[in-house]
């Protein structure tokens, strides 16, 4: 797991669980396999997602990229965005 | 622990968000919100002063992404994004416009406008996001409809050729053509970035599951399955005459950027 | 006399088949029961995956005014449509819910429930959770015969899924006799 | 067309669909359109029924398209329509004005929904009612009929029909989202017994065939194409030769004609409903869905002991300015409901002369009247 | 701006170069437009002048695309027109929409020729009045100016400008042919002796900030892109943030505001020319062209004993109700010529509420009346 | 003797004109006439049935060419000759639905309509009469009018590129495209008579003189002059990829069959 | 006193520049002589090779109606253009043709001649007859001073065409003050 | 002149002056060159055109072809279009 090694343990994956839809994207683009649905329900009547097996997880954030309903991401896009917020 | 499951917590792209006013209306397994994610974060990219950026809509599905996004936006009539977009970039030409429409908008209705603008080769960006059909309305045939697709109005399969956007954006005078698929969300983000940065008329095509009606009148039913139809067959062929990038009833989709 | 009339609201998310069911029950009462029946959906572009409608007026008379305003029966399959959709000024209506989906308000009017969605979980498909509340519906009501009903239905559903919709009525038919059992609602007094 | 493709019977419909049937009934064979909610219904079921008729469906690239392939369809001698909402009958005044002005038979659907604008798209509104009388540049009359039920759209839109072949021009068949979505039962009667008028051909030859000549109802005959008259067939002012003439004293025979044709036809054309008119103190004028909802007001004010009588315009253009001025003469005032914001109140307001109070009933759309609301204006009125 | 691109002085020109002179003069720095009979000349002028005025022309590829050009630029912050013809107008209508519906400020003009259809595209009419009001689909209260000399173009250009920024929405010029394509003396005021309105800008932050809350006139403050107030705009019927909102509630309160402020400022707005309306037993009521021709006929009139005052409509739309209704109650009849088979007209018999015969005196276009014509109708009601 | 100066004989092509609406509205030197005249000999050579045969303008002074010709004709709605068209064809298959109208008719404001009629390959003859400009309205800019050129509204030159109309055509779908200058009758002949037999939709696009506007704001004062510039700068190149026949202001004018 | 009001019509077809004739007269009236001049050009697509008309009036007060109902001047240069719209309606009317090109219908109208066509040949610009005729019209007339029109006339004409403009003028004026003489033409009676 | 003797007699030019506009067409693209404008003025005052040789017309029908206002042309389109209209 070399990946996951080289992982900055600054950034995390976050779900909004009542903004997710459960189509499923998240779970089958993760290069690592790790989403799977939960068996809560949400206001909405979906399932939201969780991560199964968090250590794998390397911050790709390509979940992030994938969600259609922004409810699933890494977080360290948040640095990025202060900075380009102060140029505007 | 590095991951947290919330309720409240805000994503990193709310800012960029009007999140007043999510859940957005778009169906489970839509396309349309990743789009959405993909060019929030190629805007990023960009580092275009937010406050300049402009985002314009017709109506459609994909013609309500104006609404949803954090900036100066316009969600105008239908297929009159491009000429909206094309007067609000020449009066304020500080401006960055970009339009965000759906197919039907832009290439049915909308369709001289988009091959005028790039004729003149406007400044402005344009993401057309291609579901094979009107969602909005209920799932009619379109100008991209695949010859032999079913529709509500098709229900036998569709009679007529689509276009094909890109060798049509070519053909008309376009500085900057691409075409991607939801499936390639990094390339997608990458392109939206050089799209925005690049002076002149830019198109990217964006094909984008519409599992309530494109998909479940093809056998595709959900959007994950369109999705993994796109991905598993979605060649990228970076360069070549995009005339060669016609769209075919459950063939290949040939991806990439054609003019640059 | 005055006519009998009846207000039928169903009402649930986007995709349940809401707005199907409202229409194999209007079709039941006018063609199968020579009845009048009006029925108006009410669904926008908000209303994928957000709240929809279907009401129902049916009569012995033609229906002049089609709009609903107090709703004899209320059938509810999903919260915010419960919420947003639920008329508390006829005491004797009944409300009728998917239990696993909805919790009414508290109030005067008779509440009956059917799990619906997890009945049609278990017929394999979830899709049919409107056609389960469709037995239901009938069971304890008598807006329509099961035998128009039944007609209504197949003349409505797509080929090849009469089977499967046929069980899903029978389901909830069965289920609404049990669980209603002699006490079959008649929300406008005795009916024949 | 065999008995089978041609629907008989009785069915639960929506007014859309109804519409669409009343289409095939009349003897449509041409549909182009454009997909808009609340009408899209008409254009999917036109898309699978008309080739079950040997018709033709299609969905062109806009309302623009949509209305002049349908003018063109018309002219290739087929039965044509199209059917639209508010944006798209918008972009439908040129090519309305181009039908009028050519005399082209065809109709023209407009299931009204909340407006300006995108608006209210899912929701009813009434709010294209003078837009249907004004909305293309120039001066001429037009026939927009509307229905109250999907059966009566059923119905009117073969009338639609008829009139259009009978005087020539494109009508107008103004419905609105409540009805158009609104699903009732729709008796279709067989075919033999639906009354189907057809457009009047020329009775001289290819040599001496004046293409705009009309006979003594104001209407000309008129040859297809390909049928060897070679008319030529211009947007422009015209002579009876159907050849531009760019005159004053052209332009006058021609557009006081192309008025005339229906104003002198008023009596044939004009259809109302009345109930109880004689002897009311107030009258309530509507339309549509609005005068379904206005019926029960009328009904309980009725019960309170009011003298209210009703009048629903299933003809709204013309208007029927004699029948309002006949009725303004006997009673206290007009009270109009509609989904607007004061159009046809303003004419009943203008022929009730003053005679006659008229009151609007609005309501800016998204909704109807509650029937209190309209209950409430006539017992104000009647006092 | 120099005064040297500034023109200021007398010329000897056209309506339609007065009016593009008169759009300079108000700020107007963005034309978008397409050519048509008689209005190109206006785009001519525009597309030599507005360069050296550091603003922008653009033709675009048809009318549809003129006016969404126009919306946009105006939201650019760019003081912006088109000018069009009956076809180009009708073409135009739903963008009116459009901007009647997210209250844009920008001008349209329509210089009328002979209608309906393509008509006669180089001679005079006034045929599109009514659906300078009505042409767009749903509800919504405008205005519309009617100039009658190439100098009043220039001023009334002007004048639309400031009401289109002050009130936010499109302002109408109705002018016609005649009157477009006339050349007289045009004087050009200094710059600094013209008038010129502007947009009310938002008094608060970004924060606080509702692009459709309404001030005291029923008028919001406008934000225009790019000024960091991240406003969303929309043709939906919509709240006050100016987000969607799908409810009769939102829309009774949107468009009842979007009429109100044109209905409720009508003192401000209206402008009328009139000339010996006290102690008339006839009103001669009319605008652009026609006015001047039925001035003619009044002197005649007089000349020959006959007590005629004349109402010059310089606003036509919101129409001078009121005024219309107190004439009404003076005098034995109005007299209305206008160049088209009866628009105003109807108008003037709905406010003439029966008191007051209402004549028209019709021209289907392609000329103007002959004085003798109206002294006719003068005089026959005189009698 | 074998030649007559006549003012009353007849030309042999009279039975196919109005001649009652002679002489036609078109300027001394306009290349109008001319292309009727191709047509009316290529529609004889194409041996159509006559009675069957519709044409189809829009407005325009090429539009006006409905007018004089001696079939079934209709003169539109600016823009709209295409699907008018359309509806004709669709409605009576039988017919043979010819459109001739201008380069602003068919690419500006009906440019929508052209490229949706070459997706669906609506089985129409279009000749699209290109004179560089608005010739009716009085000489404004266009999408056709080369860069740099002068017209009425471009005083200082045109800044926008032209359409290429073969290739825009080519890339919508149509079965048949070409393009020729009235300086090669006998090839332009030619071609309408095979568009005309064409299946499908047929474009060609004529190169026209219009010395009353163009001619004489770029300094070609007549038509003739233009006539000879088309002659003597025209270069035949059939079969090549049309992307590659763009017009530059003055220079060669590449012609041929490109697609068929 | 009744105002002095001229009604001056010039006709003839298309690209003889008409137009532009009247264009200058107005100006030359209206900026250059202070009256009130008010000018009407008809033309068509029609007009194309076709006939075009000119109609001017001008009046020392503001000219209200701004049509022509009995002209006192009407320049004809085309045959075509004299027949269709030569109005006989005022007697004291003066005709002015250019005889290479018109016959006029003999009536009590006055008639000059200036074969103005011919003139503009030998100048090597068959173009500029308009101006010409101009030369001749303010020769014949009091519309307005030579010097006025010549004004008029040089703030018109394209740069670079100054000079050939201005000897068609004088070409004109000089055969106009030759052929009429003291015999000048002031149709509404005596002027200043 | 070989091809003026293959030249069928029974063809000729005929011009219809009153419809020429003198734009020149003819002249320039005869191959011959042997038309030219006469000194006639038409009502529309237009010199028409003429035949200067006709000797050495060879009847191509250029000048048919080109005239945009169908003033002048070769008549053997006569039997073509006597054959095309019977089959309407
Ligand atoms: C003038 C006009 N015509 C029709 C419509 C109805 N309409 C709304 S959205 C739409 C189609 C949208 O299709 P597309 O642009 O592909 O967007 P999608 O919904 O597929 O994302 C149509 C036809 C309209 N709003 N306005
Ligand atoms: C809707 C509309 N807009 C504008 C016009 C004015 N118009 C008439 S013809 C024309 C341009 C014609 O150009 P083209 O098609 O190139 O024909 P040409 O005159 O050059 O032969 C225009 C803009 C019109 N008639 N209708
Ligand atoms: S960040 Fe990457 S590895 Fe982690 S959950 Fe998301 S997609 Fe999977
Ligand atoms: S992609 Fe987003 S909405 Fe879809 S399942 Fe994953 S978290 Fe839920
Ligand atoms: S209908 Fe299709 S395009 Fe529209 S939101 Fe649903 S899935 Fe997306
Ligand atoms: S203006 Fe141009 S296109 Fe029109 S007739 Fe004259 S030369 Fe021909
Ligand atoms: S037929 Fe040929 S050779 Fe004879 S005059 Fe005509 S072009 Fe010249
Ligand atoms: S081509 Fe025709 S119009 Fe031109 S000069 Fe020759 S004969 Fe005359
Ligand atoms: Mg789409
Ligand atoms: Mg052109």
């Amino acid at each position: 797991m070399k990946k996951a090694e080289v992982r900055p343990d600054n950034r995390q994956v976050i779900i909004i669980a009542e903004r997710c839809k459960e189509c499923g994207f998240c779970i089958e683009f993760c290069p690592k396999h790790i989403i799977v649905k939960s068996t809560e329900i949400n206001s909405k009547g979906y399932h939201p997602v969780r991560l199964n097996d968090e250590a794998q997880c390397t911050r790709c954030d390509i979940c992030g990229m994938i969600c259609p309903d922004f409810a699933i991401c890494v977080t360290d896009i948040e640095n990025q965005q202060e900075e380009i917020r102060g140029q505007s | 622990m590095n991951t947290a499951t919330t309720n409240r917590a805000g994503h990193p792209l709310d800012p960029y968000l009007r999140t007043e006013r999510m859940p957005h209306i778009w169906c489970s397994g839509c396309g349309l919100g990743l789009v959405v994610n993909c060019f929030l974060r190629g805007l990023i990219q960009s580092r275009l002063a937010l406050d300049k950026v402009v985002v314009v809509s017709g109506i459609g599905c994909a013609g309500r992404a104006a609404g949803y996004i954090n900036l100066d936006s316009f969600h105008t009539t239908h297929g009159r994004a491009i000429p909206f977009a094309t007067g609000l970039k020449l009066a304020n030409p500080e401006l960055k416009v970009v339009v965000i429409s759906g197919d039907g908008d832009l290439t049915a209705i909308g369709g001289n406008h988009f091959i005028h603008a790039a004729r003149r080769n406007v400044d402005i960006t344009v993401l057309c996001i291609n579901n094979f059909i009107y969602g909005m309305t209920g799932g009619q045939v379109g100008p991209t409809t695949p010859l032999t697709a079913r529709t509500t109005t098709s229900v036998g399969g569709n009679i007529d050729q689509p276009f094909n956007i890109p060798y049509l954006a070519a053909a008309s005078g376009a500085a900057y053509v691409a075409r991607w698929t939801t499936a390639q969300v990094i390339r997608l983000q990458k392109s939206i970035t050089e799209a925005l940065l690049k002076n002149g008329f830019s198109l990217i095509e964006i094909i984008t599951p519409c599992p309530t009606y494109y998909g479940r009148m093809n056998k595709q039913r959900t959007g994950l399955e369109q999705m993994k139809y796109y991905r598993d067959n979605s060649i990228v062929k970076s360069g070549i005459d995009p005339k060669h990038a016609g769209i075919e009833f459950n063939g290949p989709i040939i991806v990439g950027r054609f003019v640059d | 006399m005055m006519a009998k009339r009846e207000e039928i609201r169903l009402c649930g998310y986007g995709g349940q088949g809401i707005i199907l069911a409202g229409h194999i029950i209007g079709q039941a009462a006018s063609i199968f029961e020579h009845k009048y029946a009006t029925y108006i959906r009410d669904y926008g572009p908000e209303a994928r995956g957000g709240t929809c409608r279907a009401d129902l007026v049916i009569s012995d008379e033609e229906v002049v005014y089609p709009y609903i305003s107090a709703p004899s029966v209320l059938v509810a399959m999903s919260q915010q449509a419960y919420d947003k959709y639920h008329i508390e000024n006829n005491e004797d209506a009944l409300v009728i819910i998917d239990d696993g989906l909805v919790k009414p308000v508290p109030n005067k009017q008779r509440v009956l429930a059917i799990p619906a969605r997890r009945i049609a979980e278990e017929l394999g498909r979830v899709m049919v959770a409107n056609i389960v509340m469709l037995g239901f519906l009938t069971a304890v009501t008598d807006i329509a015969t099961a035998d128009s009903m039944k007609k209504s239905l197949m003349a409505t559903v797509p080929k090849g899924t009469e089977e499967l919709n046929m069980e899903a009525f029978e389901r909830g038919y069965a289920y609404g006799l049990k669980k209603a059992g002699r006490d079959r609602h008649f929300p406008n007094g005795e009916s024949g | 067309m065999t008995e089978r493709k041609y629907l008989a019977g009785e069915f639960f419909m929506s007014g859309d669909d109804a519409c669409a049937e009343g289409a095939i009934s009349a003897g449509c064979r041409f549909f182009a359109g454009y997909p808009i909610t609340p009408a899209s219904e008409i254009a999917e079921r036109m898309s699978e029924r008309l080739p079950e008729v040997a018709g033709t469906y299609i969905q062109m690239e806009d309302e623009l398209a949509s209305l002049a392939a349908v003018l063109g369809a018309s002219w290739g001698g087929v039965k044509a329509m199209t059917a639209t909402s508010g944006p798209g009958f918008s972009l439908m005044m040129e090519n309305l004005g181009l039908g009028i002005m050519t005399e082209t038979p065809c109709v023209i659907v407009d299931v009204q929904r909340g407006s300006p604008s995108t608006g209210l798209p899912t929701l009813t509104g009434q709010g294209d009612m003078m837009q249907a009388r004004w909305g293309s540049h120039g001066s001429y009359s037009i026939i927009a009929l509307s229905p109250d039920s999907p059966q009566e759209l059923y119905d009117l839109t073969i009338r639609a029909f008829n009139l259009s072949e009978k005087y020539r021009l494109p009508v107008l068949v103004m419905t609105e989202a409540a009805t158009g979505h609104m699903y009732e039962k729709v008796v279709i009667p067989p075919m033999n017994e639906i009354e189907v008028v057809h457009r009047r051909k020329p009775a001289v030859s290819a040599g001496e065939y004046l293409p705009f000549k009309p006979d003594a109802d104001l209407v000309p005959p008129m040859a297809n194409a390909g049928e060897g008259y070679r008319v030529h067939i211009t947007g422009l002012t015209h002579d009876e030769r159907g050849y531009p003439a760019m005159t004053a004293e052209a332009q006058d025979r021609l557009v006081r004609r192309l008025v005339d044709k229906i104003e002198r036809n008023r009596d044939d054309i004009i259809d109302l409903e009345e109930d109880r008119i004689d002897g009311a103190e107030v009258v309530v004028c509507s339309y549509g869905i609005s005068a379904r909802v206005s019926r029960i007001a009328v009904e309980q004010a009725r019960s309170e002991g009011i003298r209210v009588g009703m009048l629903r315009l299933i003809t709204v253009w013309p208007f029927p300015e004699d029948r309002i001025r006949d009725i303004s003469e006997q009673v206290r005032a007009f009270v109009v409901p509609e989904i607007n914001y004061g159009q046809i109140s303003l004419e009943v307001e203008r022929c009730a002369c003053g005679r006659t109070k008229t009151v609007l009933v609005p309501h800016m759309g998204g909704g109807v009247h509650s029937p209190g609301t309209i209950l409430e204006v006539i017992k104000q009125v009647a006092r």
